[in-house]
């Protein structure tokens, strides 16, 4: 075990930690709400859009995040390549920057992952609580911003919390990307000597670091939000 | 003020309105009466669009709609001007009582929270519940829940308030300081149609009482009249049942 | 003779010492250094020399063990394989988590990959000046150091280095795209991909260039402990060299014989 | 796009990559069954009164979680033959696969803990009371009405984890198993590395199916017990 | 046949109840009357172990018990021997009405599944929902969840049913109806404890009324006693308000 390298690339694989969290919060600004939208489109069995959603989710959440990247890498140059050209865009196709990518598949996935989430947890809330949301004149959106999704997340937050865990670590197959995060750092740092065992506890260890302090952060929030069930304990 | 038309109702092949029409003017307090199952939530729900009709027109003011096709707006506009007791109560879990009586007033209705939250304790108030302004529903017995859904409503101040047998969970004493809280607001000139079993209210506040059974109305007139001299026999035979002798030589 | 699990043993030794059983672990997506053939064999012109390593050594019994890269390099420092076989090339820094015999084991040729019309790009400083793009290396790659080392050693010429996925760039495909100019590529890949009749890519054989500018030796890894059976080693790698069996191996797997160009080799 | 794009690739990459879907198969059935038994355990600790046991439960969770899953294939590869070495076990000639399922199980069953106790927690107590109150005894009242309904509101995340442990047989590939993943790199490198497009399209063509089958199967089953329940329809 | 000694019982800082001493004997029913708040379902809960009471004894025929540190084995032993009637009714969402009913038959009693069928169709028949049978508790009306809840009960046989409000959601009709069926099942000998608002019911059938407020029991008796000669200044005041005139001369 060489530690002087085990301490100087967990520093290098730290300096990933901007980039990953980068793809995450995107995201999840993207997937919360489209998630959340299309679950509800989905328990209300919305013609057309609920059928999309089913055959979206079956095939993002049903193959490997590492093949998505690389057909949507590979095969969106290739289809758009002969477009920008025959319309003269100036901008090269391969000059985008790759996280653009990133942002595009990760957010599918997320949504994907957070419609049944969503769909789990909308399914507890009793419906007397947006009848009554109704009553007192509320329409659609305040209903479920100040009333259902308060109780909604309360359910859903925990799975939230693994989703975005999950997420997390998934960013590492940015490195398909040659997106500098925190794994690709890591590795290549651990290339010269074969450190890679060190590399591994240091990738381990800024994870760790880097979800738990995420987890912290939901559980807080859970608190929060469960207030109102704890007391009647 | 409110008029209803041939509203019918199904749930699957069940038909549990069938053909109701109603008309309440301002000020009425409307008082429905009928057994179990026979159809009196269902209609106040189709008024307020919790259940959609499958059929049937309603005049609110100004306001014509189709009630099995009416727009979101049209559905909110009305919803704004009336209010809802429900049976079961349905407080906001997430909130406590004072929010669950200010958040129609203040996300509603737009109302300054300062205000909406001096006109939420003054209706916690009237229902007696001063004291549990920051409990949460799930720390409230069942007589203070449903105290709470009446605060609710009536703080709300509306056109009209739909009671969904709003005294069922409350032990009697407070079932006359209830009474006599919606009696107030009757003599204020707010409209009410109001479901329930309570024949005393019926004789002393409403103007006029309705008769359901089986999805229709059965019997319409003044609680004097239909109390003392109910014409249709389905009638007489639950009045006969649920009225003690000297109820109606009291009239 | 040798199976997927069971090494190739001399028939001879076996009965007289103990036979010592190791674990040679290879890097089972490296056609055509290591790989398994169409019944599921390892093969593969390291493997291939290591079955005659065993052969020539009665007291050892090789078991060959498919893995990833990743594994083998741990696995290998962990002790839980003794040996393992994936092109690796030399450096100082290595040789502290490994023993690298003193015999090498094969060489493999290196170049860039360009399209024709950049023939004239020769070597890695060529490709700097003329500032090119390349294409990204996988972050464990030897050819990785290569580069990075030269960018080390020319800091005022450095060619554009980025980490990326073995498996999500296919060099052949973005060079003759024009999504990179360049890449660092194998000889032996070349030779068995483009130039070869049935090369999936012999499509391209007239658009791109392959031009080597180094050879690098190839090494087994051993474990820190296994001094011993790498002193072995380097007593039968000797003989079979000098048998020339190896070259013959390296034409039957990279269709040419790199050991022609052994003096230019620099490491 | 032609250049590259060889459509018999795929056809010929499916008969290959079909042939070891019954490793992905072991080792996702494995997993699930000892990840599912594994999380209750955990759930059921996160749910008692014992604060000891509920800050275990709890510490593993966060641990299992946040642990990127090569890292926990390499202690769980490397680290039990050592531990079993202490107690004079040897265990490395164990099977890979056996390797791979610990690992899978060990995350399963954190992740499932957290989406059983979500479930159970959506469950009105009312539920509870009333089921004791007719004389069920607490294990009985759990499994004949909380259960049903736990279950329902668990369904849909319990289909996300099973689906993500379905599409990580590149992990066993890292320790040499070959299930269908691991199958698609070794054609691709067998191809040195070219035509990866088809091979990988022909990998989620089977990926796909397969989540659809498993999703058909999920809203039978989810229908079957969501029986009498109202949901919240926007009006 | 139960006997309770000095519950206490809080919840946070506020005592609910402040040491309630209670006998029942078999056949006895008794009604406990009360404002809203006064602690009678919490009563009723701890004495069903569905919350913990802070102290008190219990003894339940020759079962007896710390209501604090009670085993689990104890408590599902004296739950046996008791079912319980929800104010807010409880139904198990995902059953049907008869399962509802057998439920509790076939699993906690383990009663052959025709024979259990058999007694939840006879008193799903006894509180009027002999057509019901198959419906979901969400399909049904108020009225109609509170008399599953009673059938629930009653099906069980228990030694004693406690009764949360029984009739508080139903029609003047059906509370006459569901008071017969709770009559005949006292005639029957089932001893009950019943929380209830209906004053007429308190009077025919009871054979003790209790008063509580404020945690405690301010008056116990006969009801003839308790209607006509309350001793409390409270009981005076809350019956005063609660009972119309004529009704202490009927007695
Ligand atoms: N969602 C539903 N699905 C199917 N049937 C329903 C549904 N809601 C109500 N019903 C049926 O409609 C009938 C009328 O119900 P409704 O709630 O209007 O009765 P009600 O007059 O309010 O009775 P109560 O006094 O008991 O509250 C009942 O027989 C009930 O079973
Ligand atoms: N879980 C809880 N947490 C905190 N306070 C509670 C809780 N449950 C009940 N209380 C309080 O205890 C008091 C007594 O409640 P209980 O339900 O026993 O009243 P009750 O006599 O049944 O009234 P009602 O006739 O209205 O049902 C109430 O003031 C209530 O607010
Ligand atoms: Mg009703
Ligand atoms: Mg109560």
């Amino acid at each position: 075990m060489d530690v002087t390298f085990l301490v100087k690339t967990f520093f290098v694989a730290l300096s990933g930690v901007p980039i990953a969290l980068l793809i995450t919060i995107v995201s999840l600004l993207i997937a919360l709400p489209s998630g959340f939208l299309l679950a509800l489109s989905r328990i209300n069995r919305i013609p057309v859009i609920s059928q999309l959603a089913r055959v979206y989710v079956s095939f993002v959440r049903g193959t490997p995040i590492i093949v998505q990247i690389f057909i949507i890498f590979t095969s969106v140059p290739l289809l758009l390549a002969p477009i920008f050209e025959k319309y003269h865009v100036k901008t090269s196709i391969y000059d985008i920057n790759p996280i653009w990518y990133a942002f595009i598949v990760f957010s599918l996935n997320t949504t994907a992952i957070l419609i049944e989430v969503f769909r789990s947890a909308i399914s507890t809330v009793s419906k007397g609580q947006l009848e009554a949301a109704y009553s007192v004149g509320l329409n659609n959106v305040q209903a479920f911003r100040r009333i259902l999704i308060p109780q909604i997340l309360v359910v859903a937050l925990p799975n939230i919390c693994t989703a975005t865990v999950n997420l997390i670590k998934a960013t590492s197959l940015g490195y398909a990307l040659s997106l500098r995060e925190i794994t690709l750092k890591a590795q290549v740092a651990a290339n010269v000597g074969y450190n890679f065992i060190e590399a591994y506890i240091d990738i381990f260890l800024v994870y760790l670091l880097l979800c738990s302090l995420v987890e912290t952060l939901f559980k807080l929030y859970e608190k929060r939000l469960r207030k109102y069930k704890t007391a009647a304990a | 003020m409110l008029e209803i038309k041939n509203i019918h109702k199904s749930f699957g092949k069940n038909e549990i309105l069938k053909g109701v029409d109603l008309q309440i003017d301002r000020g009425d307090v409307v008082v429905i009466l009928g057994p179990s199952g026979s159809g009196k939530t269902t209609l106040l729900r189709c008024i307020n669009f919790l259940e959609r009709a499958d059929q049937g027109k309603a005049i609110f003011g100004d306001i014509h709609v189709n009630l099995k096709s009416a727009t979101k707006k049209q559905i909110h506009q009305i919803r704004q001007k009336i209010a809802f007791v429900f049976q079961n109560y349905n407080l906001f879990t997430n909130k406590t009582v004072l929010e669950n009586v200010t958040e129609g007033l203040i996300i509603g209705r737009k109302v300054p929270k300062a205000e909406a939250n001096e006109l939420g304790r003054q209706s916690l108030a009237k229902v007696g519940l001063a004291d549990k302004l920051n409990s949460y529903p799930s720390e409230l017995s069942g007589g203070q829940q449903q105290r709470v859904g009446i605060a609710r409503a009536i703080a709300l101040n509306p056109d009209i308030i739909l009671f969904d047998e709003p005294t069922s969970a409350l032990d009697p004493e407070l079932v006359g300081e209830v009474l006599t809280v919606m009696k107030n607001i009757a003599k204020e000139g707010t409209t009410m149609l109001v479901v329930t079993h309570e024949m005393s209210f019926a004789k002393d506040v409403a103007n006029r009482v309705i008769f359901m059974d089986g999805g229709v109305i059965v019997e319409e007139n003044s609680p004097k009249e239909i109390f003392s001299r109910p014409k249709e026999e389905r009638t007489q035979h639950f009045l006969r049942r649920v009225i003690p002798e000297d109820f109606i030589y009291n009239i | 003779g040798s199976t997927a699990t069971t090494g190739a043993k001399s028939e001879a030794g076996a009965a007289k010492k103990e036979v010592r059983k190791v674990k040679v672990a290879f890097d089972q997506g490296g056609k055509p250094i290591g790989y398994l053939d169409e019944k599921g064999n390892p093969t593969g012109y390291e493997i291939e020399v290591m079955k005659l390593v065993d052969k020539a050594l009665p007291e050892y019994e090789f078991e060959y063990v498919p893995t990833s890269s990743e594994d083998l390099l741990v696995g290998v420092q962990q002790g839980k394989y003794q040996v393992g076989v994936k092109n690796a090339w030399f450096t100082e820094e290595r040789t502290k988590s490994y023993i690298f015999p003193k015999e090498f084991l094969g060489l493999s040729g290196v170049g860039i990959l360009l399209k024709k019309k950049n023939e004239n790009i020769k070597d890695l400083s060529d490709f700097a000046k003329a500032k090119l793009s390349l294409a990204p290396i996988a972050a464990s790659n030897a050819q990785y150091t290569i580069v990075d080392e030269y960018n080390q050693a020319n800091p005022d010429n450095k060619v554009k280095l980025k980490a990326g996925d073995a498996f999500s760039v296919d060099v052949v495909q973005w060079v003759n795209e024009g999504r990179v100019d360049g890449g660092i590529y194998l000889g032996a890949t070349y030779e068995k991909q483009v130039l070869a009749k049935d090369g999936p890519y012999h499509n391209l054989a007239n658009d791109l260039v392959y031009n080597e500018f180094a050879v690098v030796k190839t090494w087994p890894l051993f474990n820190k402990k296994e001094q011993e059976f790498a002193d072995a080693y380097d007593q039968a790698i000797k003989k079979i060299k000098e048998e020339k069996k190896t070259n013959k191996l390296m034409v039957k797997f990279y269709n040419t014989d790199l050991f022609k160009l052994l003096d230019t080799v620099k490491r | 796009m032609q250049t590259y794009f060889d459509s018999t690739y795929i056809w010929g990459a499916l008969p290959q990559l079909l042939s070891f879907l019954h490793v992905t198969f072991m080792v996702v059935g494995q997993s699930v069954l000892f990840g599912t038994i594994l999380g209750f355990i955990l759930a059921v600790l996160k749910l008692g009164t014992s604060t000891a046991a509920r800050k275990i439960a709890n510490g593993y969770t966060t641990i299992l979680r946040c642990t990127p899953s090569i890292v926990l294939l390499f202690l769980v590869y490397y680290g039990l033959p050592a531990i079993a070495n202490n107690f004079g076990a040897e265990l490395n000639h164990l099977s890979t696969s056996i390797y791979v399922v610990i690992t899978f199980s060990l995350q399963f069953g954190a992740i499932m803990s957290e989406v059983m106790r979500t479930a159970y927690e959506a469950v009105d107590r009312g539920q509870y009371e009333a089921a004791v109150s007719v004389g069920l005894s607490p294990v009985q009242a759990f499994r004949r009405i909380v259960l049903p309904q736990a279950f329902v509101v668990a369904l849909p995340n319990f289909g996300n984890s099973l689906l993500e442990l379905m599409k990580e047989g590149s992990l066993a590939y890292t320790i040499g198993l070959v299930d269908i993943m691991g199958k698609a790199s070794l054609i691709i490198s067998n191809n040195y590395n070219s035509h990866s497009l088809e091979i990988y399209l022909a990998l989620s063509l089977i990926y796909w199916i397969l989540s659809i089958l498993i999703e058909q199967i999920f809203s039978k089953v989810e229908k079957i017990f969501s029986k009498g329940k109202l949901v919240i329809k926007t009006t």
